[in-house]
């Protein structure tokens, strides 16, 4: 809305040069910011590019003189992590496998808690969604060792299971804040209405309640699973060989601490490994920031 | 039948419940239980007082981590704030390829640090990054050595930290500019109000709760923020960049000293608990109104 | 004949504020019946506990002689229309009036046949198809309607389903409601706090404030004998006159003193009324202040005033002067002489008046 | 057949070969291997997993384990009893005995040594030596000298990375030949209040104080592998390290003698670095039989000559014909059995060998910070001796 | 006396979307011009124009004989109230109200005087130090007024300031604004969807549609004689009674044939009304159609006519009936005897009709 309306003024009282020379300059500083949010992002793309030889020799910020895609081929499908020398392809997939799950499940239980929170309130509905809340801020590494403990009792430690359900307990905080506060500001009159039509507690979720909820469940996907794709620290603790996702992939191959460094290879791993979550970003980036605002943080 | 209809809502909500009580509270509990053992590899439960505590006090590492905390916290949260709200104004002046740059400042969000780390840790090098970079240049006494001295260690962290996060909160405030009465600015140029008035009187202070969302989302990521540590500096040089995550992170895997984690998780849950309280209450209470 | 909705001792808190009060309604079949009253009073939560989409607290309520304490709203055989509409917005409008008969399990044939019933009454056909999202605000209402209509419920329950409509459609909707009534013959609970629809549309009208019921009656009963200072203010627009005065016996009538503008005293005979004490509240509504020699008869009194503002509408042309420390307004033609700032003889008629106590705002005659 | 799941953080080049040699011999043995690396901060992060995993009831079968970590777990009563196996295969006539104390735990076996790591080495460009006319130094005064020579040359006399483990690492040796083997053991392995305060104490962080000169701009956070590189491009003269830097040398087409030199630093001893693998308690049959077997081959003949070739480090066997191994490594052997003799082959506290986590991470603590600051050595030495009081 | 807006040939496009076509008006000093129309139809768009706050396509705009086509808002000397009011959040009431003297520099003293003499004037002075979010609507309109009376401007534009309060506060502050220009002598322009706000505060009524003028009067004007059907439609509620009919001359006037509600033809004799084509539409406004014997006079004509519904309004009754196919609205008294379905002698008022041409909806008389 405002720049609306700040633009069509018909006039203005400064002189039209400096008008002009103020919106270069503003433009100038956007572009600085832009190359400074995309300097890390350019020296992994191109360094990804060049050969190791060229990095040891050339420039930071050089482009590649001769591009080769050896580095992203080697990454995908043949770095060595430990003695296996398969690249972090299998444990893309196994992100893959514990990410879905982990998103779809944390966010359907959030909308069915923050459809009860928002819609059906009763006593004592806010203070578990204040508990729920608090839950969020907890540094994880306070939950790591009972985490352990709890997951060996269940019969799950190691396994992906284990692993989705790590996820979902920690993400269920922030999904139903999403959607508390998405269904809160939706008229309670709905729920009467169909209450009085004779639907039920999940017959008036399912039809009435979900088909509303793109936006925000836009909006909780992609903060889950950007979360969760790029977890370390559950991905660590709770896997075993064979279910590691490829963050600890990524962090073998990155973090070794002897050997000849594959700069380029590191690089292209690294790009590998946040290809999904940028991609989310890029397409539905514009969704997120409209659909958090509508949402959590609204003023 | 009825019964089952009436507690549906309650019934939906319980396994939730259950688990949070479990998986937050419980294990809460569980470390504050543990830090007034002598637990060290794996935890024992044999209550021994405070000596973890007072161990932890008295340890000078904690002092620079714990002030690191309120250091590196105060100047991210203030720089990102600052810096998002400029950046937003700026976008709100009806800018060409506003998408594009909008989704160039956001992106570093969708990146975690294990990622981009390793890039930073190249730019910010002196042997390897800006500092060679220039001097290639020719400009010989050029120096940008953060990463490398143990005092300004810590702004290099702050520094990625910003990256990270200021286009987020750029984003926020921008939808926030965006969601003003469109009437409340004409009413202010009729008065006869220039534009940067428009800005500092009447838009930026009716944004008070973007700033409090804001500041609580970029405080909740500085206390947990620890894959930006790692990445960057590992907590060096020696442990100048040390915060609580990383120190007790250390105690826990590095030094299996797990009591001694658990009394500084303690003391990072007070932390959270100072600040995360208010909001919940004032949060509660307004969208209860 | 039983009533259809019999209401009998109810209370309703939140908590522990008490919201409604003791309340004790009764309604006929056919009946009209509209709940009035300003902002906050507690109309929707009364309506709420009709429906049963909240527990009341105390009393008995029971709709078709039956107890309905452990009825849920699905089994009230009621139907609801909202403020708000409450359209399914992700339905079509088909499927929004389909959607309770769905969910109730009716056949397929028997809800497309009901569906085109309700459609050809309300005129919607065309808008089948369409989404609540893409119907301006008259026809949303419709189709709100049409959803409550394919029940034929013992009861339909309103709330303000008209406030979100701009003046002119809430006239039009307003007599299609009343119509509607007419044609059905049903029995309706219509809250609004807009007291020309309830004039309009009642049989009969329940005016609240702050949970209590301040009087129950016919349009007319409400509108020429409002049984204290409250109704009489907030039902009819613009509002009566309620002017200080001070009333002396007078044989069988009574001499009723006014301030005028000026300060000097106005003094009106009333021939009708006795025994009332002697600070009194005049009400007078405002088409019960004509100019001077436009009509006749003995109850009429005349005074001059001087008019502050005129204010023609159409129709009508009020005028504004100055009675009692307080701004009176009456009601003249619209070919009137009456000029701001010039004096003007105007005519009370006295055998309409209302007289309160200025403490307590009891209705004295 | 024989199944064994391997927690370790041999993650790169020379290292991940090595444990190939392991697991082909273990297939051989018709076992089933399955790979469990975790990299990263020195193997934080695999204890990470480990600890979430013993946790969990779900522990690995065999883990890259040292030192006292070795006894701690023991306590907690999470390990396997290999004596079976050690007896059969008489681990206890091969080892050397101090060494075998750490694979024992309460008179049983519960770990098994791969190989000894020695820490005390310096490493030097030939080259640069000799254009410089420097001999390797055989006192810290004569190091410092060559140093201050060499600076004045334009060369970076020390190559460094700052890690805490890293500075740990220098300083050991330094402490281990100021303070004399005796004075070692009693500081670093028996925590004594006396020695940790004494005017060699100080004496140590003087010069690592003096090094700290010696340094360039750009050391923190260096891997050690780059520093390596430096001295082996002749932009450093020495640098202080364990031996597994001949393994970048070697991989670079260096020879030793030649290209480059090796030597123990300044004083008398030996601090060795044992890579062992400790094995966890586990059920099934298949895992407990794949765990004897992995015991058998990490101490067998073959497995300790080609990973200790491969890894650049010596076999923890003393009966391993040595003619494969370079001038270094033949070094590094007669001193571990001179020292062994002479009582001065001892426990490395930087690479956990000396004390447990809690207090060699206290100390380091107190090194980094004096080498990363401007402390003064008194006070770093106050500091060190409540920073180990704290610990206990 | 010169206009003091004066609006030539004014266009506005929005790309390539014409929204204001050839507007043509001028005002002289303290008329009250209203800007009445359907929703969209550009009110806000040619108030904003006028205010400097969007640029004007083509035509000319000039204010006090000044043109304005390179004057900023600031420098137009004109105050604005909008419909959201518009007042700065964070700001207290004093503050928003010499919020726009502080910037102009304007000195303490003088804002104090004038923040005093507004205050007083509004009755807000108890409020000053209050935030918008703590006042009420009709407090914040009061607040809103008062920041643009202390500009003391040549012209003030209103942009629909009533539409958010309730119909009661909407009825009150009516008489208040209409109270200010009164005594202010201030030159304004207003604008607003409700016709009857139009009629009791307009001395000049524009009526817009589509972005194209329609009508420019008085009140009285525009309310008697409608140049449309479009205007006579939307003026005045219930809306003019438009009713198909034949006309046929006789003598100096015409005789107009309507049908019943039975399909039986209803005749009316026109004495003043001649020319008329054969097809017209008859627009005769409900309080225009009368109980039998209730006026006299030559151009009444009586009609049986069958009741539909009957609505007692308080003050007045309206009954329904059909005639020409259409519902057909009369204002009768509010002690009338009409009943519904049953039928009721009206007599129409054929002086005060309009008569139009069905296909192009223009006045004929
Ligand atoms: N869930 C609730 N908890 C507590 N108080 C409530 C609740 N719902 C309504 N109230 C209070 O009950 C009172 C009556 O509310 P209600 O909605 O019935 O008023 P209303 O007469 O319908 O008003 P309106 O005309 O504004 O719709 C109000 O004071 C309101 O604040
Ligand atoms: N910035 C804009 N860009 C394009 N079209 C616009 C813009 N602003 C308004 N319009 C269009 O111009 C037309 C007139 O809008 P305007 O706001 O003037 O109507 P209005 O008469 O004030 O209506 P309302 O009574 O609803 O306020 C509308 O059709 C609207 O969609
Ligand atoms: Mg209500
Ligand atoms: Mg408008």
């Amino acid at each position: 809305m405002t720049d609306a309306a700040f633009t069509n003024t018909p006039a203005r009282t400064q002189g039209k040069a400096v008008t002009v020379a103020l919106r270069w300059l503003l433009y100038v500083l956007l572009i600085a910011f832009a190359l400074f949010y995309l300097a890390p992002l350019f020296v992994m793309v191109t360094t990804s590019l060049k050969s190791l030889e060229e990095i040891r020799t050339g420039d930071l910020i050089a482009l590649p003189r001769e591009v080769t895609f050896d580095a992203w081929a080697t990454a995908w499908s043949g770095a060595c992590t430990g003695i296996q020398c398969e690249g972090v392809r299998p444990y893309f997939w196994n992100s893959v496998l514990i990410a879905v799950p982990a998103v779809l499940i944390s966010t359907l239980i959030g909308a069915i808690n923050g459809y009860v929170v928002a819609q059906w309130q009763f006593r004592g509905a806010n203070v578990f969604f204040a508990l729920l809340l608090f839950g969020c801020f907890i540094p994880f590494q306070v939950v790591l060792l009972p985490m352990a403990r709890m997951l060996g009792l269940m019969g799950i430690a190691g396994t992906i299971p284990g692993l989705i359900f790590v996820h979902v307990v920690y993400g269920l905080g922030f999904t139903t804040l999403f959607f508390r506060n998405y269904y809160v500001s939706i008229p309670s009159e709905l729920v009467k209405a169909a209450k009085v039509d004779g639907a039920g507690f999940f017959r008036i979720f399912w039809s009435i309640f979900l088909p509303l909820s793109l936006p925000i469940i836009v909006v909780t996907v992609i903060w889950q699973f950007t979360q969760i794709w790029n977890d370390f620290l559950f991905g660590v603790s709770f896997s075993q060989a064979g279910t590691q996702p490829v963050t600890v992939a990524l962090n073998n191959i990155v973090n070794s601490t002897t050997g000849v460094k594959e700069y380029n290879v590191d690089m292209a791993a690294a790009i590998i490994a946040a290809l999904p979550t940028l991609i989310v970003y890029v397409i539905a980036g514009k969704y997120f920031i409209r659909g958090l605002t509508a949402g959590s943080v609204k003023g | 039948m009825q019964f089952l209809e009436r507690n549906l809502p309650k019934i939906m909500l319980a396994p939730s419940f259950l688990a949070v009580l479990i998986f937050v509270y419980g294990f809460i509990a569980w470390t504050g239980w543990v830090s007034l053992t002598r637990s060290r590899l794996l935890p024992r439960y044999d209550i021994e007082g405070f000596i973890q505590y007072e161990r932890l006090f008295d340890s000078p590492r904690w002092d620079t981590a714990f002030g690191n905390l309120f250091l590196f916290g105060a100047l991210f949260i203030g720089i990102s704030m600052i810096l998002g709200l400029v950046l937003a104004i700026f976008l709100d002046q009806n800018i060409r390829a506003e998408g594009a740059i909008r989704t160039i400042y956001l992106y570093p969000m969708a990146l975690s640090m294990i990622v981009t780390g390793t890039a930073w840790k190249w730019i910010l090098n002196p042997g390897l990054g800006l500092e060679a970079m220039v001097r290639r240049w020719g400009f010989e006494d050029f120096r940008f050595d953060w990463l490398v001295n143990s005092d300004m260690a810590i702004y290099t962290i702050v520094l990625a930290a910003i990256w990270q996060s200021s286009g987020f909160v750029m984003a926020l405030f921008l939808a926030g500019l965006r969601s003003v009465d469109g009437e409340i600015i004409k009413a202010a140029q009729i008065d006869g109000i220039p534009t940067w008035r428009i800005y500092s009187a009447i838009i930026i202070p009716s944004m008070a709760p973007i700033f409090l969302s804001a500041f609580i989302v970029l405080a909740h990521l500085a206390i947990k923020s620890f894959d930006l540590v790692i990445a960057l500096t590992g907590g060096g040089p020696g442990f100048a960049t040390d915060l609580p995550a990383t120190y007790m992170f250390s105690m826990a895997f590095s030094r299996g000293d797990i009591g001694q984690a658990a009394s500084s998780a303690m003391v990072m849950m007070g932390v959270v608990f100072a600040i995360v309280v208010p909001y919940l209450y004032s949060e509660l209470r307004a969208k209860n109104d | 004949m039983a009533p259809i909705l019999d209401i009998k001792g109810l209370y309703k808190n939140y908590g522990s504020t008490e919201i409604l009060k003791d309340i004790n309604v009764a309604i006929e079949p056919g009946d009209f019946l509209v709940l009035v009253g300003p902002s906050g009073c507690g109309k929707s939560t009364l309506l709420n506990c009709i429906a049963g989409l909240e527990p009341i607290t105390g009393g008995s309520l029971s709709i078709g002689g039956q107890d309905m304490s452990n009825v849920s709203p699905k089994d009230r055989d009621i139907a609801m229309v909202f403020q708000s509409y409450a359209l399914y917005p992700t339905m079509t409008v088909a499927k929004n009036i389909t959607f309770g008969m769905k969910v109730r399990g009716v056949d397929q044939a028997e809800q497309d046949a009901k569906l085109e019933r309700v459609a050809e009454q309300l005129q919607i056909k065309p808008l089948l198809n369409r989404r609540p999202s893409q119907l301006s605000g008259g026809q949303r209402q419709r189709v709100a309607m049409g959803r409550a209509l394919v029940r034929d419920p013992k009861l339909f329950l309103f709330d303000e389903p008209l406030s979100n409509l701009d003046a002119k459609l809430r006239v039009e909707m307003r007599t299609e409601i009343k119509a509607l009534h007419q044609n059905l013959g049903a029995t309706m609970v219509y809250v609004t706090h807009d007291q020309i629809e309830a004039m309009t549309l009642a049989t009969k009208i329940v005016v609240m404030k702050g949970g209590v019921i301040q009087q129950i009656g016919t349009p007319s009963e409400i509108y020429n004998r409002p049984a204290n200072m409250f109704v009489a203010d907030f039902m009819g627009s613009p509002a009566m006159n309620l002017i200080p005065a001070k009333a002396t016996a007078n044989g069988n009538g009574s001499v009723i003193e006014i301030t005028g503008a000026d300060g000097t005293p106005i003094t009106l005979k009333d021939t009708g009324t006795s025994g009332l004490p002697n600070d009194v509240i005049i009400g007078v509504r405002p088409e019960d202040i004509a100019e001077a020699g436009q009509r006749s008869g003995e109850s009429l009194q005349q005074a001059e005033c001087r008019i502050d503002i005129v204010e023609p509408a159409g129709a009508d042309t009020f005028v504004v002067t100055h009675l009692g420390g307080k701004a009176v307004t009456a009601r003249l033609h619209a070919e009137t002489t009456a000029k701001a700032g010039q004096p003007q003889m105007l005519s009370f008629d006295l055998s309409k008046v209302s007289y309160f106590v200025p403490a307590t705002g009891e209705r004295l005659n | 057949g024989p199944e064994a799941e391997v927690l370790h953080w041999w993650t790169s080049g020379g290292e991940a070969k090595s444990v190939a040699v392991l697991q082909e011999e273990f297939a051989a043995n018709g076992g089933t291997w399955t790979d469990m690396p975790v990299a990263g901060g020195g193997g934080d992060a695999a204890m990470q997993a480990l600890r979430a995993r013993v946790l969990s009831g779900n522990a690995p079968t065999a883990v890259q384990l040292k030192g006292p970590a070795i006894q701690e777990w023991y306590e907690e009563g999470v390990l396997a009893d290999i004596t079976a196996v050690a007896e059969a295969e008489g681990w206890a006539d091969v080892l050397p005995a101090s060494i075998a104390g750490h694979m024992q735990c309460d008179g049983t076996w519960c770990a098994a040594p791969v190989n000894v790591h020695r820490v005390d080495w310096i490493w030097a460009n030939a080259d640069v030596l000799e254009a410089n006319g420097i001999a390797m130094p055989t006192t810290w005064e004569e190091f410092n000298a060559a140093a201050a020579q060499l600076q004045e040359a334009g060369i970076i006399p020390l190559a460094h990375g700052g890690q805490a483990w890293q500075d740990a690492t220098v300083f050991e040796a330094v402490a281990l030949g100021i303070l004399g083997a005796d004075g070692f053991r009693k500081a670093f392995v028996e925590l004594d209040e006396e020695t940790l305060t004494s005017p060699e104490m100080v004496a140590v962080f003087d010069q690592m104080r003096t090094m700290r000169g010696f340094v360039d701009p750009n050391f923190p956070g260096r891997d050690w592998n780059l520093a390596t590189a430096m001295v082996m491009n002749g932009e450093a003269a020495f640098q202080i390290m364990g031996d597994w830097a001949k393994g970048e040398f070697l991989a670079a087409g260096k020879t030793p003698g030649e290209d480059f030199l090796c030597a123990s630093t300044p004083g008398e001893g030996f601090l060795y670095n044992v890579d062992s693998f400790a094995m966890f308690a586990v059920d099934g049959e298949d895992k407990q039989e794949g765990q004897a077997l992995l015991a058998e081959l990490i101490v067998g003949e073959n497995f300790q000559e080609v990973f200790n070739l491969n890894k650049g480090s010596i076999p923890a066997r003393t009966d391993v014909a040595l003619d494969a191994f370079d001038s270094c490594a033949l070094l590094s052997a007669a001193d571990m059995s001179a020292s062994s003799e002479s009582g001065s082959l001892l426990p490395s506290y930087a690479h956990g060998m000396a004390l447990r986590g809690a207090q060699s991470g206290a100390i380091t603590d107190v090194v980094t910070q004096h080498f990363n600051s401007d402390m003064s050595s008194e006070e770093a030495v106050q500091q060190l001796a409540a920073a180990v009081a704290n610990s206990l």
